[in-house]
């Protein structure tokens, strides 16, 4: 651990090179650290896929079950994401139900997922209003080093496109499960790029020294046809519109490069 | 099964099915200073929204390990009274309250002067008594003048309100049935005078034209908040004036 | 916020005062303060109304849902009861789960409509044992100023009177609603009335100075025919047996008053 | 649906189901001083009724900001056991076991010297082991002497009694069965040589008339009942003389 | 209570002398203090005893209710045991859910009656896969004065053959009570013998001072036929091997003892 | 209703139904000091199990009052990954979870120097990724490890494994098929040399003669297993040397 003035000398380092267009660990202000991506980890789970990004590592696994759908939507299949920041990942991670940090990381990748309707959910119905297929996606954070929403949202991706589902027939009301599997209906590749934003500039990928410091955060997410499919501004700062339209041009790019990682690979 | 036809939301004239143009809001009612125990309140009206802010402090903290040493603490909690929506809500807070109660306190961050009440706390109550659709934006409207009724000290009032799409057209300040069944909904909060976005989420799918289409219109509704809200607060003062000027006749 | 030692000079000046007979705020010891009624101010609820007492205010919300009766009462609706202290309402009030105070007023308000019978639960039978609406009424104390349980309870009664039952069959087994309502059959009309014992003396509807300053509390509940339905002695001190007889004469009293504003108006 | 007919639970004769009188109290057996650990206990049986009580303190708060500068607080918890009733009972507090709580230990508030013990609490926990309805009136008699046994100076004992109406008469001690198929339950607790009511609540509907004839009948039950628990306090004072006794001869 | 200094110079006697074979109450090392049993004293539930074990007191009551069976045993009745430390039976239990010890406890007399087949659960199924009798048992400390698991035990025990099963017959899917009882069907007699190690030494049956001193604690379920059914170590300590071995002997002798106090009497 | 006829899981060659002999533990991979921000790690697969160890400490509890004396405070949490079971788990501790949270703490208690670190706390984090039988053994032999890694001064690594009963026959390291379908599993943390066992427990019924020879299968299961500790030890102790001679390269 660091003493606090050197901790103090070592954040006006950073932000100083970062107005120069530099960072600590020598990246350009718009790159990745290595994304090292691995499918079909958990093999009891029906999808699965780990994520390294720098040292952040998210394992993300994907349970599909039963039940009943929303009564608004009775022949639609059930998507739900879930997060824990469990406590040996960070110093600062408390057991416990989730708190705001992992409930907006969860809802944040959910809503990537379901705003460009990667899932292909009317698939996922069995008998419309009475049972529908549930797609648990379970993002384990094991190592908090920063940027967590992209880690989580490219493991989801790649755990999705890695998920099989059960075959089954219906026999007098009753689901019967059947050998064999198919795959998860995907059909939409959603890709988070999240910016800090540090002495009025913008970075990606921040790593957990550059959150320490950044003023606030913007995740743009970005589908196969680069279309904006969410938006999450988070953390006490504010921007300015040039900033995020700048955002919206670099998160394209950084989407597709991304993207590349996870699909047809 | 056959796909239900979906009747417009906006019709062929540009005009929505609640009779307003793309670019207009809701019906806007504010008051100031409603609330008798609270250090600052107010109350907006948005289209059916009906939300009431409260703000207590800068106070102490409990539990005092809470206190920041440098600056005061902004707490928020956004609450649903349970007959504010169509099926009855329990009042525990929902993954949905808890994710907005964060973006909104986060909303306010850049907008006060927290370092003037090292060691207190500032805390923003917002309960929607009625919801139709932009709560998250008509309560940071509401709670910044709250926040201002309670005499605290900021750069500037926050101002917020949606833009999206609905049935291909980019809309102004969009209420639950075109949340529901339009394409697109992003919900964004500014300081006018200062050129700063303090909110900025986005549901949906947008084109990059349509995507900086959608937030300058967003800009362009908080900027008429804006007025709206320094009218609302100038009628308070008015008020407040008359009063002190009955109360020095009463003497 | 006024100093410890002007506020016990004050509540010393108010127990004097009430002594003589006199208040505060210059109401007698048996007045209330003015009470405001709006019904239907929450359009998306089945049934509302906001009473202001002074400056104590409260919101009743009520809605209509579909449920399973309770299995001892197989051909009745289900009536529930919640109370919740927002903390805008008051510096004293916390967030969270409702605690003692506010499970208290629940019940008790919830008391008054269920022994007074005030809505008649028989006809709020879907089909026996198997559906039944459920009403639930939620109180929310807005502001805070003394008195919750009269004002609560009052708004509770202006609400149910407001309250539409939307109109349904049964096919198949299967409830659906049907364009149309009814209203919510109510059959009695309880009122609350408070009694605070200051010095030894009663005085109706205390305000919040009167609370923090009283010895106990006594909440009689009277229905239509001047039969008390329920009581609640709340508070630390105690009664003599002749205060409460004496209570119970100013509550019938006070009950026909309070009841006029809401019933035929 | 044709109305079931209700077996009368009071007979032509003014006497009940379970062949008491109008005005009789169910058989009781109380007991002190019974529990190893507890500072001081009680256990009742009231008809079927069976309830353990006992008290720790004065002692320490926790947590600390809990402490009262000018006296004890007191603390109360009823609870039931899962067993107690027809079906189970889920352990966690209900609504009913919070409001009762809270009613019983504003029950004890005027009996107990607080003043004497200023930072310290007072912790009363009473146990239903068995219910057939008026467990909190035995509660609060049991309690108030698991107060006593602890040695906590009280201005008098609580004795706990209600009346009711069933089926047209008015009624000591109601039973479970009377409680559900009568027309009210009034529980009252009492200071009988103080003449002060510490607990009153009511349930159904009662005339004018009614009202004041369930007061003075549930207040006569107290002061029956204030007897027996003197009586069950001097048992246990003999028991401990005589043991005290033993003790000398053992030396 | 006595002073820290006190308590320490106590301790050290009980551990020399148990190093001596002898213990503070003059029992030898492999003696359990007095038990008395009643059974039947919750008319209401449907089996219930008392135990008490010098001065520890366990009160276990028993309810039978209807329910449906797990997924993967659906021809089999559930039962499912709950441990409540009541906060008046010791200064260091705290009122709210159950915690560590409780739940230990709890599980630990579960695995007892379950691993020994106790109850013929098939026995209590009722239409397989849809209705079975859930067996509550309920365990209730009444009193702490150490050894909470081998009282509860006994207690649990007891109260088994003392429960009583209502008659049913099942119309139209319905379950329907009809007059009568029935035992329920116990097969087996599990008893948990506990020993806690003091100066390497072993003592069965501790009581709370010597629970306050021991180096860590072993329980030994034995059922009928002598064979070992269950095992708990638990606290901070560990054993030999050879300690292991002897306290097996000890318990096939103990639980013979004790079981002889339930079982036909 | 007809049993069902259940395939033997150990066949009559004592071949197990994985591949195994009665007395072979299943492929066990450790690696030491995987995890970034932990200050001891580790991770170990044991069959099917996917188990990680995280530890930070000794360090200031949080809440101070949790703080001993006399020596540190050990915590201990064992959790599955809601995806590391067949139906997914909810995240919530289940009451198993919080049993095994605690034997396992205690497992430890006799293996760490805890009075070299008073008034601190010793946190032990346990992730199941992955279930297959023998979960708190298996996490168990990993925290041992990550305490290690941690640099906490240990009495002896813990080492621990199950033996148990399947079709008659004791058996060595179940897996979950075993578990299930067996007559008997008990698992047992041993530190080697010091001839200390350090958890025990069991499931399932065992002749006096057959609980004799599990325990000490068991216990020649955790001998095994205490070798594969070291080598992986050794292998992080190596590959750090390797690393610093890189670093040194460098300058």
């Amino acid at each position: 651990m660091t003493s606090p003035v050197v901790a103090r000398m070592k954040q006006k380092r950073m932000a100083d090179l970062i107005s120069l267009g530099k960072r600590l660990d020598e990246r350009g202000l718009t790159d990745y650290r290595e994304a090292q991506i691995e499918i079909g980890v958990i093999e009891k789970a029906e999808g699965s896929a780990r994520v390294r990004l720098g040292k952040t590592e998210v394992l993300v696994g994907i349970k599909i079950g039963l039940g009943e759908p929303f009564s608004d939507v009775p022949n639609q299949g059930v998507l739900t994401v879930n997060a824990e920041l469990v406590p040996l990942a960070s110093p600062t991670f408390e057991p416990g139900p989730p708190g705001e940090d992992a409930i907006e990381l969860a809802r944040v990748v959910d809503r990537g997922i379901r705003e460009s309707k990667a899932i292909d959910l009317e698939k996922l119905c069995i008998t419309p209003g009475k049972k529908v297929f549930i797609v648990f996606i379970d993002l384990y954070v094991l190592n908090y080093d920063g940027n967590l929403i992209d880690a989580s949202a490219l493991a989801a991706l790649a755990a999705l496109l890695n998920t099989k589902v059960f075959n089954y027939e219906v026999k007098e009301g009753e689901v019967q499960i059947k050998p064999g599997y198919k795959s998860l209906p995907i059909r939409n590749y959603p890709i988070a790029v999240t910016f800090a934003k540090i002495n009025d500039k913008l970075v990606v990928d921040p790593c957990l020294e550059e959150e320490q410091v950044m003023e606030t955060r913007l995740t743009m997410t970005i589908e196969k046809d680069e279309k904006v499919c969410a938006l999450q501004k988070s953390g006490k700062g504010y921007f300015r519109i040039q900033q995020i339209l700048e955002a919206a041009k670099i998160a394209r790019q950084k989407a597709a490069e991304l993207r590349k990682l996870v699909v047809k690979k | 099964m056959p796909k239900k036809k979906v009747k417009k939301v906006v019709n062929k004239e540009n005009i929505r099915h609640d009779g307003r143009k793309l670019s207009e809001l809701r019906p806007i009612k504010l008051e100031v200073g409603i609330l008798g125990n609270a250090d600052g309140s107010a109350y907006i009206e948005q289209g059916k929204n009906k939300i009431l802010a409260g703000v207590y402090g800068p106070k102490e903290v409990h539990p005092k390990h809470l206190a920041l040493p440098d600056r005061s603490r902004l707490r928020c909690r956004y609450h649903m009274a349970p007959f504010s929506v169509q099926e009855r809500k329990s009042p525990a807070p929902s993954r949905r309250d808890i994710e907005l109660s964060k973006v909104i306190r986060e909303a306010f961050e850049p907008s006060v002067f927290t370092e003037y009440y090292p060691k207190t706390s500032i805390d923003i109550f917002i309960e929607v008594l009625q919801a139709d659709g932009g709560t998250r934006c008509a309560s940071i409207t509401a709670a910044s003048l709250a926040l201002a009724d309670a005499g605290i000290p900021l750069r500037d009032l926050v101002s917020a309100c949606a833009a999206g799409k609905v049935d291909g057209r980019i809309v102004l300040d969009l209420n639950d049935k075109e949340d529901k069944e339009g394409e697109a909904d992003l919900p964004l909060a500014y300081m006018s005078n200062l050129n700063a976005i303090t909110l900025l989420q986005m549901d949906g799918m947008l084109t990059s034209e349509e995507f900086e289409q959608a937030i300058n219109l967003a800009l362009e509704g908080c900027n008429q908040i804006y007025q709206l809200q320094k009218e609302a607060l100038k009628a308070k003062y008015v008020e407040v004036k008359e009063t002190m000027n009955e109360g020095a006749d009463e003497q």
